[in-house]
């Protein structure tokens, strides 16, 4: 997989959530990082390797294994005038630290009349395909993007895995930053364009006329795969990445789909309730006169996602269901 | 009343009145509330301090303007003592715009940026973490504030308890943990929820120095607070002290407390922080009963003030429905 | 409020999960009720008074302040061959017990290659329209509805309340009972047809031609009230209750859209990533082609509810906004 | 090799025999694990046991075969000496149909309804709250049981463990918390998480009785288990023991080892259980060179047997993805 955008620096999406966290770090002495690993054992998915020796165990925290006690003490901190980044290590163990961000992060600036803002950033890893099993690869994105008052990204890109971060750390209000699994491994070339980036927008990855396909994510990289399949077939695909999942970029969306008459969201999530089913709900309401074929979307399977390379694979969206959900929409 | 030995605690005739009144503006606030609501003026939950009083009157003795207090839906008795403007809090009892909270948190959150009180939290056990990030961030800007954090002996159950204690002494936070135990959460008494009763005994197993305070004695409260204190501002780390006490009230206005005796009532009420303080002061001759009338007098005006500024206050207009739950300047 | 059926005796919401419970509890010893305050408190909404005498602190257990703790302890009990019904007080607090609900209960059976069933019922109050504010008053049934490995369901009227309980039990894997806070003083008349009940299929509330309703729990008295004044405006609305929100009954609602070609779904939830969303996907998928508009939502503004009784009714659903937004997919 | 006073433990030669089979049993096993990890037949997640032998075969000498046993994502060893059979086992790690889960969980997920083995969690300290309810369970269907509950030293920083004792303790059920202290979780040292790191102690907050043993030593493992078993079975409620041990390999396949010296590590491999045993029963005469020679020999043919089984053992169908996930006989 390559997440080549412009001509830029090479860089795998690891090292360049990395320099994003060495840049803040380095830029502002409120910022540090904390979570479980990160620290001596350099982060789960090996993140913050160097780090510590860098800026200290004061500021590269290492905390014991307490999701609501160093998620709640980020957002105490955030309040005390730092700008905590919390790593949390996957988000099936964030439903520990579930209560802060929803009953505290994201409510206090409304239950406070406006006085406390929590300019907080929590990092997730998320997605499956690491044949990790049920307890360690779903993608909950869908749930956090419900929660008024935070926001929730989703960078794709090792651009966007190194520059939201600056961005995210500027926001007064909580945010969310979920990396998926698959892309720490992933190589691209750093746009130099990009910085510093907004992170509301959604973008247009590839621009086509017959068909959106919107995604996020670690599934981008296999939308793009079946969009130049599409192609081969004759039909032009137009690839959107949310990027932002809360809010959602309804311009991008719309624009793209009064266009292409037709869409297909792909997002790993479980089908049921998922980001997927309400950016088809928004479609609808906003291009239900445009639209010339229901909406499709290509989900996870609802199970818990089995261990078994090939159980795994059947569970999660990939390129041959985009295809066919794409051509399905097309008719054709 | 309990002598002290301590020097901080100088019980001179404006420092023993000034805290008859603290804890008499406490009670005449909540006896009013409790009026408010029977007139629906009030609504939703309403737990009463009454009985308690003594508790936050004493430990707010100890801080100073720029420490920071973490409180949970019994709250008023807090803001009151933390120095909240009464018109303020009782508007935000109100739901009104000149609330503390702009009425939208009503009697469970008041906040108040200018003295540092971080609410108001609903969700039991939900304002330990915050404490502890609180503390972080002094201790991370090198600001010698204390943060005091106050919950219920109920909360000692819940998994944030646990990690937030562990949290703050790991990291020797300037912490004060004051654990209001009066024996019931809701109508769970205490040995119904722990199996180890003796509250502040479960510091220890964290390695916290901890104390446990008759709680229906504004000066014994008084002068461990101030103990503590001095010892977490002095970099000792964080300190536990468990209050003993009991509310005289039902737990909130829907309770028929059926478990509990009328005769344990009667025999706390004979306890009453208040009378406890005025029977001491009128026999040591600190204060006098033209005192007493003066002071009644004057948290009856400023109650009456209070009610009348709350009642005047306007409505948050629906159109500010949105308008707190992000902060508005938010970037890009 | 009514909830009348055919014509049964007359009962409130509340006495008929409490005769539920009692029946239950009478019939299988494998049966207990645990939870925060359902024994000498007799239920934060007085539901299960009276039960810890006649069954016994042992199978009316009072737990300690451990969401995590005592619904992990149910699924514990389940497997070893109970029938545990956990009560959750507010499913805001499920948060620090969505961990044990998703990544055990949930999962446990497919984890274990299908050895292992958990038969638990967890019941939930939710929803707003006390003034109970941000942190008290959520609708999070769409998050429960997004997991696979469990059945989520909403009692709207007394006859559910009354009969879903004992089929819920009946069933080998977990299954969650959401009861609206504003249904527990409904008085309504029992359908003595209703027994046993099914928990799988939706329920047509009201026949209906010109578009259909679809709704569940708090929000379909006001649905039905909708219906009663858009029928005054010449609209006949079909009213859907969906009764089971996992799984959904597709097959009712497609038949209804279908013959109806316009739905507006009513959800307490708030917009983004509702549940209605999701409906409102299905309804995409499998009737695009009947659709003669695009599918409404009514749902809560995305803010955590506010205390103030105007503020609190204009973040949620009201009967004039179902009744516009019906309008509005009719064209009249 | 303590001495025991116990009478319980008898250290016949078939005793010894047997207890050095278990542990050899478990190391082949695991160290055939980490080749077939390097063959890429084994994927996800792999957490070896290797230096803790002593205490999974220690504590499973002490239980009935209707004993619980509750464990954690690095459960080898657990479910070998368990008794679960070794081929399914291995079955499981390559994700095979004959797996004791089907395949479905692999390394982190063992299941055996047999021998009541609930897993195989891969959420730190997830399983405690599910022992604390199979415990309830027996407790009330009046069954003499005990249930076994391992997790490390880590897990002791999270809320559910805290949650878990106390409801343990309160209700004083029949548990047996074995906390498996290895110093380290993941790269964290038990300083770094734990304020107190005397961990036994932390259980007398709970007032649950509790030791220390040395984890390094079978027998003393198997006497303490005993003992605790035995009182616990007697109705004395849960007990807590700490074995204090160290895992010779990494964390997990993806750990550079950054946060420990070399000499620590060999330090540690000095006090190998398994050399241990052999080196005192040698000298002891309970097992002569001949007995040793014949145990690898078993245990090898045993582990070759256990390959072949699951290298044959089918792949679960792809038809089968969710076939697992609700109970097919579900009721309506
Ligand atoms: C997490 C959570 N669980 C349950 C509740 C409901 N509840 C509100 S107050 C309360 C009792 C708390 O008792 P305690 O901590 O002793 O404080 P007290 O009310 O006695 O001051 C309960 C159970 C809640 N608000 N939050
Ligand atoms: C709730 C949760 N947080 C974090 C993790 C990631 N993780 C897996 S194992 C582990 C270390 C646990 O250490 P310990 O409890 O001491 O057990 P050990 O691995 O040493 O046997 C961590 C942090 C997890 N699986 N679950
Ligand atoms: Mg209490
Ligand atoms: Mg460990």
């Amino acid at each position: 997989m390559s997440g080549t955008s412009a001509g830029g620096a090479e860089i795998t999406y690891r090292d360049a959530v990395r320099e994003a966290l060495r840049e803040v770090l380095q830029q502002d002495p409120r910022t540090f990082l904390m979570g479980e690993d990160v620290g001596r054992y350099g982060g789960c998915y090996a993140v913050s390797k160097g780090l510590l020796d860098e800026f200290g165990p004061e500021r590269i925290r290492d905390t014991p294994l307490s999701e609501a006690g160093f998620v709640g003490a980020g957002i105490g901190a955030a309040l005390g005038g730092m700008r905590p980044i919390v790593e949390v290590m996957t988000v099936n163990f964030s439903m520990l630290c579930l209560d802060q961000i929803l009953n505290t992060a994201a409510t206090i600036r409304h239950m406070s009349g406006g006085q406390f803002s929590v300019p907080l950033v929590i990092r997730m890893a998320t997605g499956a395909g690491r044949q990790l099993a049920a307890q360690h690869s779903h993608s909950l994105e869908n749930w956090y993007a419900h929660i008024p008052g935070i926001r929730v990204v989703a960078p794709a890109t090792v651009t966007d895995a190194r520059f939201m971060l600056r961005t995210a750390l500027l926001d007064p209000d909580p945010v969310l930053i979920f990396e998926h699994v698959m892309l720490y491994n992933m190589t691209g070339s750093l746009d130099p364009a990009a910085d510093p980036v907004d992170i509301d927008r959604a973008a247009v990855r590839r621009p086509g006329r017959d068909v959106t396909l919107i995604t996020y994510g670690g599934s981008l990289w296999k939308t793009l795969v079946a969009a130049t399949e599409l192609a081969g077939q004759g039909i032009e695909a137009e690839v959107i990445d949310l990027r932002s999942l809360r809010p959602l970029d309804d311009a991008t969306i719309t624009a793209s789909v009064r266009r292409t008459r037709r869409a297909v969201i792909v997002d790993e999530g479980w089908r049921s309730g998922s980001l997927a089913a309400e950016i088809s709900a928004r479609i609808v309401e906003q291009c239900f006169w445009s639209l010339d074929a229901p909406v499709g979307r290509v989900c996870s399977a609802e199970v818990p996602i089995p261990y078994p390379k090939h159980l795994e694979d059947a569970a999660l969206p990939q390129t041959p269901a985009i295809v066919a959900a794409a051509r399905s929409v097309v008719g054709r | 009343m309990s002598e002290t030995s301590d020097p901080k605690v100088h019980l001179t005739r404006s420092h023993v009145r000034a805290l008859y009144q603290e804890m008499l503006r406490i009670r005449r606030f909540e006896e009013k509330c409790a009026e408010l609501y029977t007139q629906e003026k009030i609504r939703g939950f309403l737990h009463l301090y009454i009985g308690e009083e003594a508790i936050a009157v004493g430990v707010m003795q100890a801080l100073q303007p720029l420490d920071a207090v973490v409180a949970t839906y019994r709250e008023h008795g807090h803001a009151l003592a933390r120095g909240i403007e009464m018109g303020r809090v009782m508007a935000e009892m109100l739901g009104r715009q000149d609330g503390c909270s702009r009425g939208h948190g009503g009697s469970m959150h008041i906040f108040d940026a200018a003295t540092r009180f971080y609410g108001g939290n609903a969700i039991v056990g939900g304002g330990l973490p915050l404490a502890v990030g609180l503390a972080l961030a002094d201790r991370m800007q090198g600001r010698p504030q204390v943060t005091v954090c106050f919950f219920g002996e109920g909360a000692v159950a819940e998994g944030e308890f646990h990690e937030s204690m562990n949290l703050a002494a790991l990291w020797q936070l300037p912490v004060l943990f004051v654990c209001e135990n009066n024996l019931y959460a809701m109508g769970t008494a205490l040995a119904i929820s722990e199996s180890e009763t003796d509250i502040h005994r479960k510091a220890e197993s964290y390695r916290m120095p901890a104390a446990a305070v008759d709680g229906m004695d504004v000066v014994a409260v008084e002068t461990a607070a101030r103990r503590a204190v001095e010892a977490i501002r002095g970099g000792a780390g964080p300190v536990f002290l468990e209050c003993r006490t009991y509310r005289f009230r039902a737990h909130s206005m829907f309770d028929a407390q059926l478990y509990r005796s009328k005769d344990e009532i009667e025999a706390w009420k004979a306890k009453c922080p208040i009378e406890h303080l005025r029977a001491w002061a009128l026999q040591a001759g600190s204060l006098h009963a033209e005192d007493l009338t003066a002071v009644e007098a004057d948290v009856l005006a400023e109650l009456d003030a209070a009610v009348a500024f709350a009642e005047a206050s306007p409505w948050e207009p629906v159109e500010r429905l949105l308008a707190d739950v992000m902060t508005p300047e938010a970037p890009s």
